[in-house]
């Protein structure tokens, strides 16, 4: 039998951490960003260390210098927070999934009640099912950030068994989920974003969407991919 | 082809309230850009009198259709009641469907970059339930029929009308009864 | 009125440039002074990247290019497959007559033949897509005729240059000949199909569409009038070294057939309801 | 997936295993553990009421799948609108889900800027309740506070909007509608109030004039009765300015002056006069004064004169009076456009006599039909509430202390000619006067003045644009209400079919909350009940008359499906008029005492100044209900931009093509927007529809003067508006 692939634990600390971080700074709101911007920078800083791609550094500085604002540059950052992703207006970036992947671009689409069944399967739900969509980015990347937790769980108790099924449920995840529609918002919100936190942000998410591929697919290249991934992932994804 | 299904429509009753459009799309909560079934108001300088008439016009699941015929990957079929079907699984986006019918029914949805188009509610049909756009309209003015000599020859029932392509082209399932003026008092 | 439909100009302005070059080799392999076995070789390997080229172009037209292979499945009444299936058969034939090519004896007519004949037919099969009852610009032999003339002319101009120092100057003098003969005719043919327009509504918003678009004279300049001029005065000083004049001459009219092609696509207006919405 | 859970744990384990060292914050435990490989819930239907403001008031089935809602239907059980919605109806699934629903209670600071802060329901009602307990102390009442909300959303629980001012003390009131009053003041003065016939009960008529009435666009489900009314023979005629999609129906289609439908109305009874049609039995029997204007006609009305006012042939005028008043029996049916006039309520009030005289009021298949309010008999249990002690109100002319009422039809000027006290803020619900008022920039000016607004809405509207503090309130698929039609007889239910999105609550929710804070910051400063769920709050509101009415025991029987009341289908069949006579008021002296003629007397109508010589009709559009539905992506895509109708020789005149840009100015401001030219309007009216597209800043109130209408005093406390007298200029932009 093939001896199953475990990922260094610290990668996939670093991504869950980061994957929390985000889950918080669109969970807790624009009006949280002193909070929620320190975790973001600390697990964004882990990351593109370990990663060591200038744009990474880049953006994370951008990061750290918005996370070390004045309380006026934090208004600025809030009120641009609720004009991309909260209201009252017209949100120009909604953080839902089914509004960027179901054609209608509605909110509580098919990917809601979809995601729903994912949790379900895990025996969760969100805190707020029936009332928030089920494909609020924050409750994604938690779930996301809980099923790596299950990996490191398991791979400390050598449960191969079970670290390969959260492998395959992480990889489905992202592969249904999470990939599909992280690249189109960050997207989204570059275009409308006033405020260089928000294209940094972007940035993040796109770094997200990227490392996340190697992370789940191809275990035996990943081994490899770690020590070179600042020449792979610059030309692919940054 | 036992028989072939279509639609009524009669514009001496209908207000152009648009509720068949609507009640379509709720149907099928079909995105905001393709329009499986969009009402046309007439030109008023068609006719004696200017007035606000209308047609509403989904798929004419014609006889001879265009769409089915150009199509690489089969994703139409024709039922045995006449019902053109086109089946989004097959269908591989090449547009050409859309640049062959001349009512410009099948759209291409630009999020699913999918043709999609009116199937007639076979669903509904094989159910024995109304079309949606039909149980929707409140004037009565738009029925399923069976397209037939016996219904050619009634009086009143017309093939075509002003500003619609020639039903010579793919000869829709679609009937109208011409709309009424009345009297206008007019100011001008 | 239509798109500017890239990945459709593309594929047919490609595949008929690398089926005509296939076409030319058959034609000038057929005569008394046979074809150059190099030149042979080296046509044959260009003709096939750009068979290639338009078939991977031809992927971008499609909402769904992984499904691709479906387009088979309507021989029974759809032009698009049939144009899948016989420039498919074409790419075959070409792998057989690469193979051929690599072979040093044998004969390359056999090879030749086959790929041109279904290169052809796929051609026309191609024109044929347009044939639409909905679209009178396009319902009539003009889309056959003027892809079989962009066939002609690109193949002609292109084998020239590939074979601007192997060709043999009967050769030449035979392609010149041959290009200029399109040109003349498309022009006709233009002439006569405009005329034809008129008659209909759509075919006349058509022609309207092009005598008003900066486009259309464009083209009419470097794929008609431009080569036109240009290859008289080849053909009329034999003796003056006419490389660049050549490159020349296939760069406008490759440019002038884009250009066509577009417009053939841009200016295409269908039948439809006309009723106000 | 290849691996099934299943294969690898068993539930119980897996739930333990999964919830280990991992802290969650948007997850939580799922309850029902062995649902995971379960299909979808089967779909479950629930009844609904359509609660906006049109005469249809559709019975609604809701399909709701896993907690979502699917799609919608019409309720077959509905005797009126008989299973089917109409084009904004099926719209609905797009409202619910929109992303740009407001989801959370936000803040501006400041007011305009654009710049919104979410905060909690908590921070929401403490700042609201400390800014109302400030200005009750500064002002030492409450009736700084203004209140304006009319018929956003008409369910009878959603008067728990009043309830929330009517618990908080005596506040200012924005009183009247802006719809319709001249023609319910009309009515009031003739029969005592406003009474319809059953509009099922059309079908019965032999002659069926619709006068000022565009049911295509604003009450389709009448056209099966108008309909079935021809098909027996009736004939059609629609007396209208423009020729509407409704017009295009008629046997008869009338293009009168605009304003002057009681001219023709006047030229018809003068016909009907010299030929002795007049049922002078009905006439003298039920009405006062009827001698009397009989009179006034024959010595003041000529046909010729109606002709020249109307811009009817005579010829047409004795037609129609001939066939209305020998074709027995013969409906009309008043629009709601055809009194926004400053003459409106007379107009109304000399067709309303028509019908006396000819002795069509009272009967099967005939009446003046404007509107009824007979089913509406609720408790307003959420609506009434004590002022709290110690209450200070404002001490009206009768000497009573209460609410202070201000003229909602001129709502901009009135807030701010307040000064004892001055009003200082707003709270706003089921209204957008920012885009439906008139005069927009006043509108704008006067709420730049407030030292704060509180809006609840689900949109982000021009009145959500101009206040300190959204709230976001439910759409009617997340409340318990019940609703009853100004039109039809029906009454339906609407059962909460969804939970409320995000943090939305309805306005009795809202008030709850409200209360809860001003209790906690001052005790006793809010009466407002602090308890009940949205379904005991519906179940408030019925009463032993209502059961009777509809033939029920508990509203819960509702449930099954709407009940039509138990009326006769003719109004004033039974001939008790509730005037203070108990009569037909032909001769009102209570509309003498209200200054206007005692008689329906012609009153002139308005005629366009010399600078402004153009009339700018703005009538209800199609897509929307006023400022609702039109920004729904649906609508969006199938009607993507306003356009003005423009009669082609006045198009001519300014050098318009039909596409062209068109500003439409007059002395208050301009609105720019495409041309549509057509024959359907007359060649010194143009037309354009209000509403709100979503991110444009289309709003034709830019241009429209607060002017009222003749009547609405008497039975809505504030005379309408004349939006149809709107005078312009245009040019090519």
């Amino acid at each position: 039998m093939v001896r199953l692939f475990y990922f260094p634990p610290y990668v996939l600390k670093i991504h869950n951490e980061l994957l929390l971080a985000l889950s918080q700074f669109f969970a807790k709101g624009g009006e949280k960003l002193p909070q929620t911007l320190s975790p973001l920078v600390k697990s964004y800083s882990a990351i593109s260390e370990h990663y060591k791609v200038d744009k990474l550094l880049l953006t994370n500085e951008v990061l750290d210098q918005c996370s070390k604002a004045d309380d006026d540059e934090f208004l600025v950052m809030r009120f641009e927070f609720n004009r991309l992703f909260v209201g009252p207006s017209s949100p120009l970036a909604p953080p839902y999934e089914s509004v960027y992947v179901s054609p209608d671009h509605l909110v509580m689409g098919e990917q809601a009640l979809a995601v729903r069944k994912i949790y379900k399967q895990e025996n969760l739900q969100a805190t707020g099912q029936g009332r928030e969509p089920d494909d609020f980015i924050s409750t994604e990347l938690e779930f996301a950030a809980y099923l790596l937790s299950q990996i490191m769980d398991a791979q400390a108790t050598k449960n191969d068994v079970k670290v390969q099924l959260y492998k395959t449920l992480y990889h489905e995840f992202w592969k249904q989920h999470l990939g599909l529609w992280l690249g189109t918002f960050a997207h989204t919100v570059t275009q409308s974003a006033k405020h260089p936190l928000f294209s940094a942000l972007s940035d993040v998410l796109v770094t997200l969407t990227t490392l996340h591929a190697p992370l789940n697919t191809k275990e035996a290249y990943y081994e490899t991919f770690s020590p070179q991934i600042s020449r792979g992932s610059s030309s692919c994804c940054l | 082809m036992n028989k072939q299904l279509g639609f009524l429509h009669n514009s001496e009753k209908c207000v152009g309230c648009r509720g068949c459009e609507m009640a379509c799309k709720n149907e099928y909560q079909i995105d905001a850009t393709p329009e499986w079934r969009k009402v046309f108001q007439l030109h008023e300088d068609d006719y004696s009198l200017p007035t606000r008439m209308f047609f509403s016009m989904a798929c004419n699941h014609c006889a001879h259709p265009e769409c089915l015929r150009v199509c690489p990957v089969m994703a139409y079929t024709k039922r045995d009641d006449g019902i053109v079907i086109h089946d989004p699984n097959r269908c591989i986006g090449c547009r050409l469907c859309t640049m062959a019918c001349p009512y410009d029914r099948p759209q291409i949805n630009p999020a699913k970059k999918k043709v999609e188009k009116c199937n007639l509610c076979y669903q509904r049909i094989d159910n024995g339930e109304q079309p949606a756009c039909v149980a929707a309209c409140i004037p009565g003015a738009l029925e399923l029929v069976e397209i037939n000599d016996t219904l050619d020859q009634k009086t009143g029932v017309l093939k075509t009308l002003p500003g619609l392509p020639s039903p010579k082209l793919t000869t829709p399932s679609i009937r109208f009864i011409g709309p009424k003026q009345g009297k206008q008092i007019r100011r001008d | 009125m239509g798109d500017w439909e890239w990945p459709l100009i593309l594929f047919t302005v490609l595949g008929q440039i690398a089926i005509g070059i296939i076409l030319m080799l058959w034609w000038l392999d057929r005569g008394r002074d046979h074809l150059d076995t190099q030149l042979f070789k080296q046509s044959v390997l260009i003709s096939g990247g750009l068979l290639i080229l338009a078939l991977l172009a031809s992927l971008f037209h499609l909402g769904h290019p992984e499904a691709a292979y479906r387009a088979l499945a309507h021989l029974g009444s759809s032009w698009l497959s049939r144009e899948i299936l016989l420039f498919l058969l074409t790419f075959l034939a070409w792998i057989y007559l690469f193979w051929q090519s690599k072979q040093q004896t044998g004969s390359r007519t056999l090879g030749l033949g086959i790929t041109s004949v279904l290169g052809l037919l796929g051609v026309v099969s191609s024109a044929m897509i347009y044939v639409l009852l909905r679209v009178p610009a396009w319902n009539n032999a003009g889309p056959v005729l003027c892809f079989l003339l962009t066939t002609g002319l690109l193949g002609a101009l292109c084998t020239l240059v590939l074979g601007r120092k192997l060709l043999q100057t009967t050769q030449k003098k035979l392609l010149l000949q041959f290009s200029l003969g399109c040109t003349i005719a498309s022009l006709l043919l233009y002439i006569i199909y405009s005329s034809m327009l008129s008659a209909s509504t759509e075919g006349a918003a058509t022609l309207n569409f092009l005598l008003n678009s900066p486009l259309f004279w464009s083209r009419a300049l470097l794929g008609w009038f431009a080569p036109l001029l240009l290859l008289i005065s080849i053909l009329k000083n034999p003796q003056v070294d006419k490389t660049n004049l050549i490159l020349t001459v296939t760069l406008l009219a490759g440019l002038g057939e884009i250009l066509g092609r577009a417009l053939f696509y841009l200016s295409a207006t269908g039948i439809q309801i006309t009723a106000l919405f | 997936m290849k691996l099934s859970r299943r294969k690898f744990l068993g539930g119980a384990a897996a739930a333990a295993s999964s919830l280990t060292l991992f802290n969650f914050n948007l997850l939580t435990n799922s309850p029902a553990a062995s649902a995971a490989d379960q299909p979808s819930e089967t779909m479950k239907t629930f009844r609904n009421v359509c609660p906006r403001n049109c005469y249809d008031t559709c019975g609604m089935i809701t399909y709701v799948q896993d907690g979502i809602l699917k799609k919608v239907e019409g309720d077959p059980k509905h005797g009126y609108t008989k299973g089917k919605l109409c084009l904004k109806g099926y719209a609905y699934p797009r409202r619910v889900y929109s992303p740009d629903r407001i989801k959370y209670p936000m803040k501006q600071s400041p007011r305009g800027s654009g710049n919104w802060t979410r905060i909690s329901w908590d921070e929401a009602m403490d700042t609201i309740a400390k800014k109302i307990l400030d200005l009750k102390k500064r002002y030492d009442s409450t009736l700084p506070i203004c209140f304006d909300k009319y018929s956003g959303n008409f369910g009878i629980v959603h008067y728990g909007a009043d309830g929330t001012m009517s618990s908080l003390g005596y506040t200012t009131r924005a009183v009247g509608t802006p719809c319709w009053p001249a023609g319910i003041d009309a009515q009031t003065y003739d029969f005592g109030t406003l009474y319809c016939n059953d509009p099922e009960d059309m079908v019965n008529a032999k002659y069926l004039i619709l006068w000022g009435q565009n049911a295509a666009w604003t009450a389709i489900h009448s056209f099966p009765f108008i309909n079935k009314a021809q098909e027996r023979g009736a004939k059609l005629v629609v007396i209208d300015p423009i020729l509407t999609s409704t017009a295009s129906k008629a046997d008869l289609y009338i293009q009168v002056n605009p304003s002057t439908d009681g001219a023709l109305a006047l030229g018809m009874a003068r016909y009907i006069i010299d030929n002795n049609w007049v049922d002078w039995e009905y006439a003298r029997a039920n009405s006062l004064g009827f001698d009397e204007w009989v009179d006034y006609i024959k010595k003041d009305i000529t046909l010729d004169w109606a002709s020249e006012k109307t811009g009817v042939p005579k010829d047409i005028i004795m037609e129609i009076a001939r066939e209305y008043a020998t074709t027995k029996p013969a409906s009309m049916w008043v629009g709601y456009g055809m009194q926004r006039h400053v003459n409106g309520g007379q107009n109304v009030r000399i067709i309303d006599a028509l019908g006396v005289m000819t002795g069509n009021v009272g009967k099967s298949g005939g009446g003046v039909n404007y509107g009824h309010l007979e089913t509406w008999g609720f408790n307003y249990n959420a609506m009434v509430n004590p002022a709290p002690k110690g209450s200070k109100g404002f001490i009206g002319p009768d000497g009573k202390e209460g609410d202070r009422a201000i003229n909602m039809n001129n709502f901009a000027d009135d807030v701010s000619a307040q000064s004892d006290p001055p009003v200082k803020m707003l709270w706003l619900a089921c209204r957008n006067p920012g885009a439906q008022d008139p005069d927009t920039n006043a509108i704008e000016k006067m709420f730049a003045s407030m030292e704060f607004v509180v809006t609840v809405d689900s949109f982000f509207n021009k009145t959500v644009e101009m206040s300190d503090i959204v709230l976001p309130v439910t759409t009617h698929f997340e409340d318990w209400d019940v609703m009853a039609s100004y039109w039809h007889y029906w009454i339906g239910i609407n059962q909460r079919a969804i939970d409320p999105l995000y943090e939305s609550k309805s306005d009795v929710e809202i008030a709850i909350e409200l209360s809860k804070k001003m209790n906690v910051l001052e005790p006793g400063s809010c009466t407002f009940p602090t308890s009940g769920t949205p379904e005991e709050w519906l179940a408030k509101e019925f009463n032993p008359g209502i059961h009777q009415m509809l033939g029920i025991k508990d509203y819960k029987e509702l449930i099954d499906g709407p009940r039509k009341a138990n009326m006769p289908s003719a109004s004033w069949s039974d001939g008790k008029f509730r005037t203070p006579s108990k009569k037909i008021e032909i001769h009102s002296d209570l509309a003498e005492k209200n200054g206007l003629p005692a008689l329906p007397i012609w009153v002139e109508e308005m005629k366009a100044p010399e600078k402004y010589p153009i009339r700018f009709m703005t009538p209800h559009p199609q897509h929307a209900l006023h400022s609702q539905f039109q920004n729904l992506d649906w609508m969006m895509t199938t009607n993507p931009e306003p356009k003005v109708e423009i009669h082609p020789v006045l198009a001519a005149k300014y050098g318009i093509n039909e596409g062209s840009m068109v500003k439409i100015s007059n002395d208050l401001g301009s609105i720019t927007v495409k041309a549509h030219l057509t024959r359907t309007t007359s060649p010194d009216v143009i037309v354009a529809y209000e509403a709100w597209y979503k991110n444009t800043v289309f709003n034709v109130n830019y241009t429209l003067k607060a002017i009222p209408s003749d009547m609405g005093k008497q039975a809505t406390g504030n005379d309408g508006l004349a939006f149809h007298d709107n005078f312009v200029m245009i040019e090519k932009a």
